[in-house]
């Protein structure tokens, strides 16, 4: 069966200054099945919004192809892609609550804005029933639904970006770090809620976020990217268990244990490499990894297949 | 003892109402110990540390209890003798270290500010201690990053330059509040690295704040659970996990995720804080708990256990122990 | 510093098309003036056909792109034209007004400075206190007087009722000489030559129309002080400098106040702005031998080449301040230095 | 130097010339001229009813001339002063008298324009007998002739060294003159900042005339009116000038300093009407305007008396002088009436245009006009034009309705009406008021010799200027100038500007 | 809603002087209706045997050199002036904000296009340019409306652009795009709301300008046609009796004129304080 959505080769490039570019994505390739949860890792930088937003079609790539459910969706320009009817089946819930609600809308003109938009025709009332169904669907309270984002609390204004990008009856959902700026209680609940959501309604997720915890528990499967590039993806276990690219052993071994536990003693050191004009030639990590060969600096690792479904881009 | 907090309690007078953000709340910090305080977002933290800093709001007000530091009661001494202190004897470092330094003034100027405050040295002294602190704390080419800004560095450095400025004149207690929220993981515990070597380095204490729990119970000896202005448990950090007393504990414990949990091992704990506004009951958590008795309502709150370990419940968990 | 000057170049370059803009805008909008200054040369008796005459000989039969080519190519010579009130050459006149308007808009900023960074600093520090209402009551009645207003109403109390101000007659009373001219400042000029009853005589002069002009720029400034202070006193790393227990003063001006000024540097350029046009009134009521004056006069005589030349100085010198407003953004603000 | 030889001037706007000639000179500059320059003769002094001291028109004196003479019935012959020197110290001879009266004529615009009313228009006219002996030879008889040599244009300058600056472009080097002293009168330029002051100082060596007192003027440019009065009123200056009349009035009654108000010669400020514009063409309208007319409102709130009255005069004119009061006075239901048989019952609507640069004046008087109009059902706005359009717009000749003044320097009735009402249409006759009839008696009278006869025609004119009203007369303004208690020998001249060197201080 | 009334009674409860401003709003707006109505006297009629009568029972900010009601014609002119100020404003407003909305969203070329617009305005001393149309083009109400909105319009245009361009990446933004917003709607409904709240506070403060510059054009005699009573005319009209002790003429317009503006400033800096999320919690 075709990947519900499959991306091959794409970058995209942001000039800075004249005739030098940033490489926000360089040459990405992922795939995400019908149903499938995919979790996007990776440092602060490395891309992981731009690449989504590509994904969302808000931002053009520089180059690459994007299909989904088999059209290629990569070359629609931004502005007129809000008209296809793709539109409503790619959503995205924001990374910060806040920021991503308007906040001269209340919530139910959140909620009821894509639907106007996307779906339709509505009466009022039709209208009003499908904003509190999604509503309850993410356990939002009703009366809320005319308060303003100010008015909400965080673990409520998330569950309204939720419903919002519910509404149009996506297949794919994308999640920028949805719960990066919540408390850990409303976490766990907002976790809950969009594993079974998942379930009930059968839609793929990307779920982008840099903690490893929340992603086992969330996917299936896992990509993890440094500095534009994708360095190493497979089955959530397998990464977990045997991480074949120093960057995901050192993430790995940066999630706190319990003290006393032994600790995986596994520290980069050093500054990442610039992202603007970067050589072709020599590994994104090199410079930050604890293994850095000579080989690393001639020659860019490709990915390389591991085991079923596991890749890492490595000479190592 | 280095620093005891007794029975602190503090309130804001706001417009819509009075505050009471902080209540009895009692602490101790020995010479060399780290003590987590963790808890949700806006259980007072972040207040708690700023009492004891005393750099509080102005629409903060103390009504009971005692800060001391060393023996001396800091909130009855007068600003001055307190500027003495900060900076010198205690430090603090914030989260976001970012907009936490001067943006305009160069790091290592800002560092030199504090020593010629606080260590007795000569500008060009100043100067040179700037530059080894900036080198102590790991980072490289101290001398030139030294005339560097703030926006010319990465988040981690900044908060590496942050720790060299708190550190700067060898105090004795170091209150970091969140220093690793909002950086990388791989940051986080390189940074966390340097403050726990470091402090081990000088026998200094350190308060270290945190909303993680995972963090707290890999770095402290001591964790405080704090909850909407109570101190409801306090307990080594391997018991504290391995019997949680308080059932606010043990929710907290169940809700973070980690690498053992599954999504449906998560449990998410029920309602949430309470508005610190107005009358409230004397157990703040009664409402959202499950072991409450309707003495919870009635009796005022209860504190039981010894220096080591105290929880504030009258029905706490008695599991398995000893 | 090499950066600098790139900077500098690149401004002036950037303010070219502007400037040009400012030229025929000026040009047009001068040229509709309802004056005739063919009737104004041909004198009181003239026909109206020695009126045509005198027309042909002045060029103002031409159509206006032609005028307009014949203009610029003057400009391109440093011919501003002539006044018909003053009978002299624009430039000359400009160039020997420019510093008199110059020394006062300065000194009124200068003035409004010095009141309004305490002034909101105070605010800043005590906000929702008796001085910040004050200070807010203070600064907005300064920018709620029509300029002129106030100053009548200074001359009247100062001058007339008092006596403490001297006569409101220009830069200098009758009996001073004014001091040999280097910059063109009397204050500057007057120190250079020793001379101190100059000074004092000059600085006399200038305190009620400079006090005028400050009160007028208060407001702006106070307020964009009191605002910026607000944010910056509020503003993590304040937090962090009161940690390290740095002294209060320290805080409050090498942190608090050198960040905070930033916005208020910014404003200047506006605030200056705003004065050039004030110091046309004040310069009128006081009798300031200033370019605003002049342009006044020359405005409503519809006497074009003053008005052209008097804009156009106008438009080059506010580009000039707002490069050096740039500059000394640069100075304060390590960010947009390196960013050039 | 002491104060008490300086004297402090404050005007309202300066000179923009040293010389009269140039291009654009402004009537700051007749004073500079006047007291700089020399010319060939001038007027002696008079004292008026109220103590202020006058020019006397019917005393022409000798001034750089030793004496003259008419040596034919067309000629006159001017004996030129052996002592008298420029400011540079070379002797004026009739060289330089012959070169500046041809540049008179030569240079076009005002001073061309001013010597033909005296009908001296030719160079041919003029001849330097020998350095101290210059002729002027008639071309008609003119009776302006002698008079024209003493108003401020006819200055002698200093030729050679005028001529050191001329080019191609301007062979009599207006230029030049315009800003540097080439005179040989009692004083000359110290120092001069257009648009800011104008230092003067007693020329020692001036032969033309008692040494003046004042070794120093100081005639410094201050626009507000107000800072004018209160400089004065504080002593702080001398001689303030240009004074709005309401506060030469309280000035006048406060006793503080002097005021030496005169009453212009020869003008009149008045309500015109554009007789080609309907409805003005018909007479009864402006009949009924001269009627509606709040003529003692004006007086009392506009001028506070400081004016003569121009109006409730009686229905035939009294005396061969101008301006005179007209038989109008304020009638609305005359004026109700007038309009009503000119057609209009309901009145119409109409615009007056006043001149920005006097509204001090004009914009009361104006305000005044128009609420009174209202009453009589005309419905009147206010136009203000830009003093240096109001030229222009005088040259149009289109505006239905103005208020404004006019004054002729040489105190002739005929030499006002000739300018103002004659047929020729000159741009003083705003009105483009057309009267074969009044023309015809204008160009007897000014060529007119026999004293009666030239009252009659006066007597005439007068009258169809009164019945056709095409200006209708409102008032005589005085010049009123404020001046310290020790200021003496302050002069009004016809040309309204200060002679300083009749002025001393005590 | 009801939280946002509530906020304001706060805002006004806690600052007097806020509360003071509203209050002269609400009664400059009365004068501006019924003022003509409310007026003791005819405003135009004179009365020369009353000229320059110092304030009294009958003519309580006295009369002026025609001997007319001076309280009267600040009444009237009341009107006058807040028509000239509001349509100034609602002009400069109108356009200003259109063109920073295209600058802000578009940026690039349409930003650099409209820039140079309004720095070319900007690189006039207001008030001169002010000056310079009005002569140019006559000095009608009409003229001295658009001479106002002209100079005032950069303001907006800056203020607007960057409030857009600082929202333009705002992840409200880019989830109104997902939801299926084209970029107008986007400016229309989603941006244009939220800028407005500054730019509000901004046009409180332009209304005291617009009227501070109509005074100032009246005072160099480019202002409103006599005899119609505006501020700024009464104001330069009295400025000749100040110095002959007559200082009812010029000060009783001139704290009118004062008055407003005083009220618009503060007013400005209320609809702030309101309006600024960090004062509500
Ligand atoms: N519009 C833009 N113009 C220029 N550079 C950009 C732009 N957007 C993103 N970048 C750069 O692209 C790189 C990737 O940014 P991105 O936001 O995708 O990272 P991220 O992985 O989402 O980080 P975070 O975890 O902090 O959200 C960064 O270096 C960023 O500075
Ligand atoms: N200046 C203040 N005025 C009024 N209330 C305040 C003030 N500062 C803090 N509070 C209140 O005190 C309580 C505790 O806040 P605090 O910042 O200490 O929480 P925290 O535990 O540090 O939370 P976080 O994890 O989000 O930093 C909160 O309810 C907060 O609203
Ligand atoms: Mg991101
Ligand atoms: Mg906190």
């Amino acid at each position: 069966m075709r990947p519900l959505l499959d991306v091959v080769d794409l970058c995209r490039r942001f000039p800075v200054g004249k005739e030098s570019f940033l490489h926000a994505v360089d040459n990405v390739s992922l795939h995400v099945q019908r149903g499938e949860a995919v979790g996007l890792v990776g440092e602060s930088g490395c891309g992981k919004s731009t690449l989504v937003r590509m994904l969302t079609r808000v931002l053009d790539p520089s180059e690459g192809s994007i299909r989904f459910e088999d059209k290629e969706i990569g070359y629609i320009p931004a502005a007129r892609f809000t008209h296809s009817p793709e539109r409503g089946l790619i959503q995205m819930v924001f990374q910060d609550p806040t920021e991503s609600l308007n906040p001269r809308f209340t919530a139910f003109d959140c909620i009821a804005d894509p639907l106007k938009r996307l779906k339709g025709p509505w009466t009022q009332a039709s209208l009003t029933a499908r904003v509190e169904e999604l509503a309850s669907m993410v356990g939002l309270p009703l009366p809320l639904l005319t308060r303003f984002p100010h008015q909400l609390s965080g673990g409520q204004k998330a569950r309204v970006g939720i419903a919002r990008a519910l509404g149009p009856e996506p297949r794919l959902l994308i999640l920028d770090e949805p719960t990066s700026a919540l408390d850990v209680s409303v976490q766990a609940v907002i976790l809950k809620l969009l594993d079974d959501l998942r379930l009930r309604l059968n839609v793929s997720y990307l779920f982008v976020s840099h903690d490893l915890n929340v992603v086992r528990l969330l996917c299936s499967r896992v990509v993890v990217m440094y500095l534009g590039k994708v360095v190493e993806s497979g089955p959530t276990d397998r990464v977990f268990d045997s991480p074949a690219h120093p960057y995901t052993r050192a993430l790995l071994s940066a999630i706190p244990s319990a003290r006393g536990a032994p600790p995986l003693r596994f520290r980069l050191s050093g500054e990442p490499r610039s992202p603007i004009d970067p050589s072709p030639q020599v590994c994104r990590f090199f410079g930050r990894c604890p293994e850095g060969h000579a080989r690393c600096e001639a020659e860019m690792p490709d990915l390389q297949q591991l085991g079923p479904d596991h890749f890492a881009a490595c000479h190592g | 003892m280095l620093l005891s907090v007794e029975n602190l309690s503090l309130c804001f007078r706001t417009r819509s109402g009075v505050v009471r953000a902080l209540e009895d709340v009692s602490l101790s910090l020995a010479k060399g110990e780290t003590l987590g305080v963790v808890g949700e977002s806006g259980s007072g933290k972040s207040v708690l540390s700023f009492a004891v800093m005393g750099i509080s709001d102005s629409a903060a007000t103390v009504t009971g209890g005692s800060i001391r530091f060393e023996g001396l009661d800091l909130l009855t001494s007068d600003g001055d003798s307190l500027d003495e202190l900060r900076g010198a004897e205690m430090a603090m470092i914030f989260q976001n270290p970012r907009t936490a330094l001067n943006p305009i003034r160069p790091v290592g100027r800002q560092i030199a500010d504090v020593l010629l405050r606080h260590g007795g040295v000569t500008h060009a002294q100043a100067k040179a201690k700037a530059v080894e602190m900036l080198a102590k704390v790991r980072i490289p080419d101290p001398e030139r990053r030294a005339l560097a800004y703030p926006f010319e560095m990465s988040g981690g450095m900044c908060q590496r330059v942050m720790i060299a400025l708190a550190l700067a004149c060898g105090p004795k207690l170091l209150i970091a509040d969140e220093p690793t929220t909002g950086l990388d993981v791989t940051t986080q515990a390189a940074i966390m690295d340097l403050i726990e070597e470091l402090a081990r380095e000088s026998n200094m204490a350190t308060l270290l704040i945190t909303h993680d729990l995972g963090l707290a119970a890999e770095r402290c000896h001591r964790i405080a659970v704090m909850h909407a202005g109570h101190v409801v448990e306090v307990a080594p950090a391997d018991e504290l996990f391995a019997n949680p007393r308080h059932p606010y504990t043990a929710r907290l414990i169940a809700t973070t995720p980690r690498p053992s949990t599954s999504l449906a091992g998560l449990e998410p704990i029920p309602g949430s804080l309470p508005d610190l506004r107005g009358e409230l009951p004397p157990c703040r958590y009664a409402e959202r708990c499950e072991r409450r008795t309707p003495d919870c309502d009635r009796q005022p709150l209860l504190r039981q256990g010894d220096a080591s370990r105290t929880v504030a419940c009258r029905n706490p968990i008695m599991g398995d122990a000893a | 510093m090499p950066p600098v000057i790139l900077l500098i170049a690149k401004r002036i370059l950037g303010a070219l098309p502007s400037i040009a803009a400012v030229v025929v805008v000026t040009f047009v909008l001068t040229r509709a003036l309802p004056g005739d200054p063919a009737a104004y040369f041909a004198g009181p008796a003239a026909d109206q056909e020695s009126v045509e005459e005198i027309r042909r000989k002045l060029g103002l039969d031409k159509p206006l792109p032609v005028q307009f080519i014949a203009y610029l190519g003057d400009l391109a010579q440093g011919n501003f034209g002539t006044s018909l009130t003053t009978g002299q050459p624009v430039a000359a006149d400009i160039a020997q007004r420019l510093p008199a308007s110059v020394e006062l808009t300065l000194c009124g900023l200068v003035l409004a400075l010095v009141i309004a960074i305490p002034l909101g600093i105070a605010a800043a520090t005590r906000p929702g206190s008796w001085v910040d209402h004050l200070a807010r009551v203070i600064s907005t009645a300064g920018v709620s007087l029509p300029v002129f207003f106030t100053g009548l109403l200074l001359v009247y109390i100062f001058y007339y009722l008092l006596g403490w101000a001297p006569a409101p007659m220009g830069r200098l009373d009758l009996f001073a000489t004014a001091p040999p001219t280097i910059t063109g400042f009397y204050l500057v000029d007057s120190l250079i030559a020793g001379d101190g009853a100059a000074f004092r005589a000059s600085a006399a002069q200038l305190a009620l129309p400079a006090l005028t002009l400050g009160l007028f720029a208060l407001a702006p400034l106070a307020r964009m002080t009191r605002a910026s202070m607000l944010g910056v006193l509020s503003s993590d790393f304040i937090r962090t400098a009161r940690a390290s227990g740095l002294s209060r003063g320290t805080v409050l001006v090498t942190y608090a106040l050198r960040n905070a000024l930033l916005p208020v540097v910014t404003t200047l350029g506006m605030v200056f702005s705003f004065l050039l046009g004030a110091n046309v009134l004040v310069e009128k009521v006081f009798a300031w031998p200033g370019i605003g004056s002049y342009a006044i006069e020359a405005l409503v005589a519809s006497d074009y080449a003053p008005v052209q030349g008097f804009i156009l100085t106008m438009a080059v010198m506010y580009v000039a301040l707002n490069l050096m407003i740039d500059i000394l953004y640069g100075l304060i603000d390590p960010r947009v230095r390196i960013e050039g | 130097q002491s104060r008490d030889e300086s004297l402090l001037v404050v005007v309202e706007s300066g000179t923009n010339s040293l010389d009269i000639h140039a291009v654009g000179a402004n009537p700051a500059s007749y004073g500079v001229t006047w007291n700089i320059y020399d010319r060939l003769l001038t007027y002696g002094t008079k004292t008026l009813a109220d103590g202020t001291l006058s020019y006397d028109y019917s005393n022409i004196k000798p001034e750089l001339a030793e004496s003259w003479a008419f040596t034919a019935d067309d000629e006159i012959t001017f004996k030129l002063r052996k002592d008298a020197k420029f400011h540079d110290g070379t002797p004026i001879t009739a060289k330089d008298v012959k070169w500046s009266f041809d540049r008179m004529v030569a240079v076009g615009g005002f001073p061309t324009f001013q010597m033909k009313a005296g009908s001296l228009e030719k160079a041919e006219q003029f001849t330097a007998l020998d350095d101290h002996t210059f002729k002027i030879k008639l071309l008609r008889k003119d009776k302006l002739t002698v008079p024209d040599l003493g108003v401020p244009v006819p200055i002698v300058l200093n030729s050679e060294l005028v001529k050191k600056h001329t080019t191609e472009k301007d062979p009599w080097g207006l230029e030049w003159s315009k800003n540097n002293d080439a005179g040989g009168g009692a004083y000359r330029v110290e120092s001069w900042k257009p648009g800011e002051q104008l230092v003067l100082v007693r020329f020692d060596e001036w032969k033309s005339g008692p040494l003046p007192k004042m070794k120093k003027i100081v005639i410094r440019d201050v626009p507000s009116s107000g800072n004018r009065r209160a400089l004065v009123e504080r002593g702080d200056v001398d001689l303030s000038f240009d004074l709005p009349p309401k506060d030469a009035q309280e000035l006048a009654k406060g006793g503080k300093v002097k005021v030496a108000g005169a009453p212009i010669e020869n003008s009149l400020w008045y309500a015109g009407m554009g007789v080609k514009q309907p409805p003005f063409d018909n007479v009864k309208v402006r009949q009924a305007v001269a009627y509606a007319l709040p003529y003692q409102k004006i007086m009392d709130a506009v001028v506070y008396g400081r004016a003569i009255p121009m109006f409730g005069g009686p229905a035939q004119p009294s005396k061969a002088a101008w301006p005179q009061p007209s038989p109008y006075n304020t009638d609305i239901a005359k004026a109700k009436k007038l309009l009503a048989e000119a057609g209009f019952p309901n009145g119409f609507e109409t615009v007056i245009h006043i001149n920005q640069g006097v509204a001090s004046l004009s914009e009361p008087m104006a305000t005044l006009t128009q609420e009174s109009l209202a009453q009589i059902g005309i419905k009147a706005t206010i136009n203000k034009v830009p003093g240096a359009n109001w030229r222009a717009a005088m040259l149009k000749k289109d505006m239905p309705m103005f208020i404004d003044t006019f004054a002729g320097w040489l105190n002739y009735p005929d030499y006002y009406f000739f300018w103002g009402y004659h047929g020729q249409n000159a741009v003083f006759n705003v009105m483009s008021y057309q009267n074969p009839e009044m023309d015809k008696l204008i160009d007897a009278s000014r060529f007119e010799t026999d004293r009666a006869k030239y009252e009659e025609q006066v007597k005439g004119v007068v009258k169809i200027a009164w019945d056709d009203v095409p200006r209708a007369p409102l008032f005589q303004y005085y010049l009123d100038a404020a001046m310290g208690k020790k200021v003496q020998g302050y002069t009004y001249w016809f040309h309204r500007a200060i002679d300083f060197r009749s002025i001393s201080k005590n | 809603m009801s939280e946002t009334t509530r906020h304001i009674r706060y805002v006004l409860a806690e600052n007097p002087v806020t509360a003071g401003a509203f209050a002269g709003f609400a009664l400059l707006i009365l004068l501006a209706l019924f003022g003509p109505a409310l007026a003791p006297y005819d405003p135009l009629v004179s009365n020369t045997d009353l000229a320059l009568s110092p304030p009294s029972a009958e003519h309580w900010f006295g009369t002026d050199h025609l001997g007319r009601d001076i309280l009267s014609r600040v009444m009237v002119a009341a009107r006058l002036d807040m028509q000239i100020a509001l349509a100034a404003v609602t002009l400069s407003f109108a356009f200003g904000s259109l063109l920073g909305l295209l600058a802000g969203w578009h940026g690039g070329r349409v930003d650099r296009m409209i820039g140079r617009v309004v720095d070319t305005v900007m690189a006039f001393p207001l008030f001169v340019l002010a000056m310079g149309i009005v002569a140019a083009l006559g000095n009608t109400v009409g003229n001295i409306i658009y001479a106002t909105a002209i100079i005032n319009m950069p303001f907006y245009a800056r203020m607007a652009r960057a409030e857009t361009a600082a929202r333009r990446d705002a992840g409200f933004v880019e989830a109104a795009r997902l939801s299926g917003n084209s970029d107008l709607r986007i400016l229309a409904f989603q941006i244009f709301p939220n800028i407005l709240p500054p730019m509000m506070v901004q046009a409180s403060l332009n209304l005291g300008y617009a009227i501070l510059n109509a005074a100032g054009l009246s005072f160099i005699g480019l202002g409103v046609r006599p005899p119609t009573p505006e501020w700024g005319i009464l104001v330069a009209e009295g400025a000749t009796y100040i110095v002959s002790g007559e200082w009812w003429v010029a000060l009783f317009p001139g704290l009118a004129l004062m008055a407003a503006v005083f009220c618009f400033n503060l007013l400005g800096d209320g609809l702030r304080d309101i309006i600024d999320p960090r004062r509500r919690t």
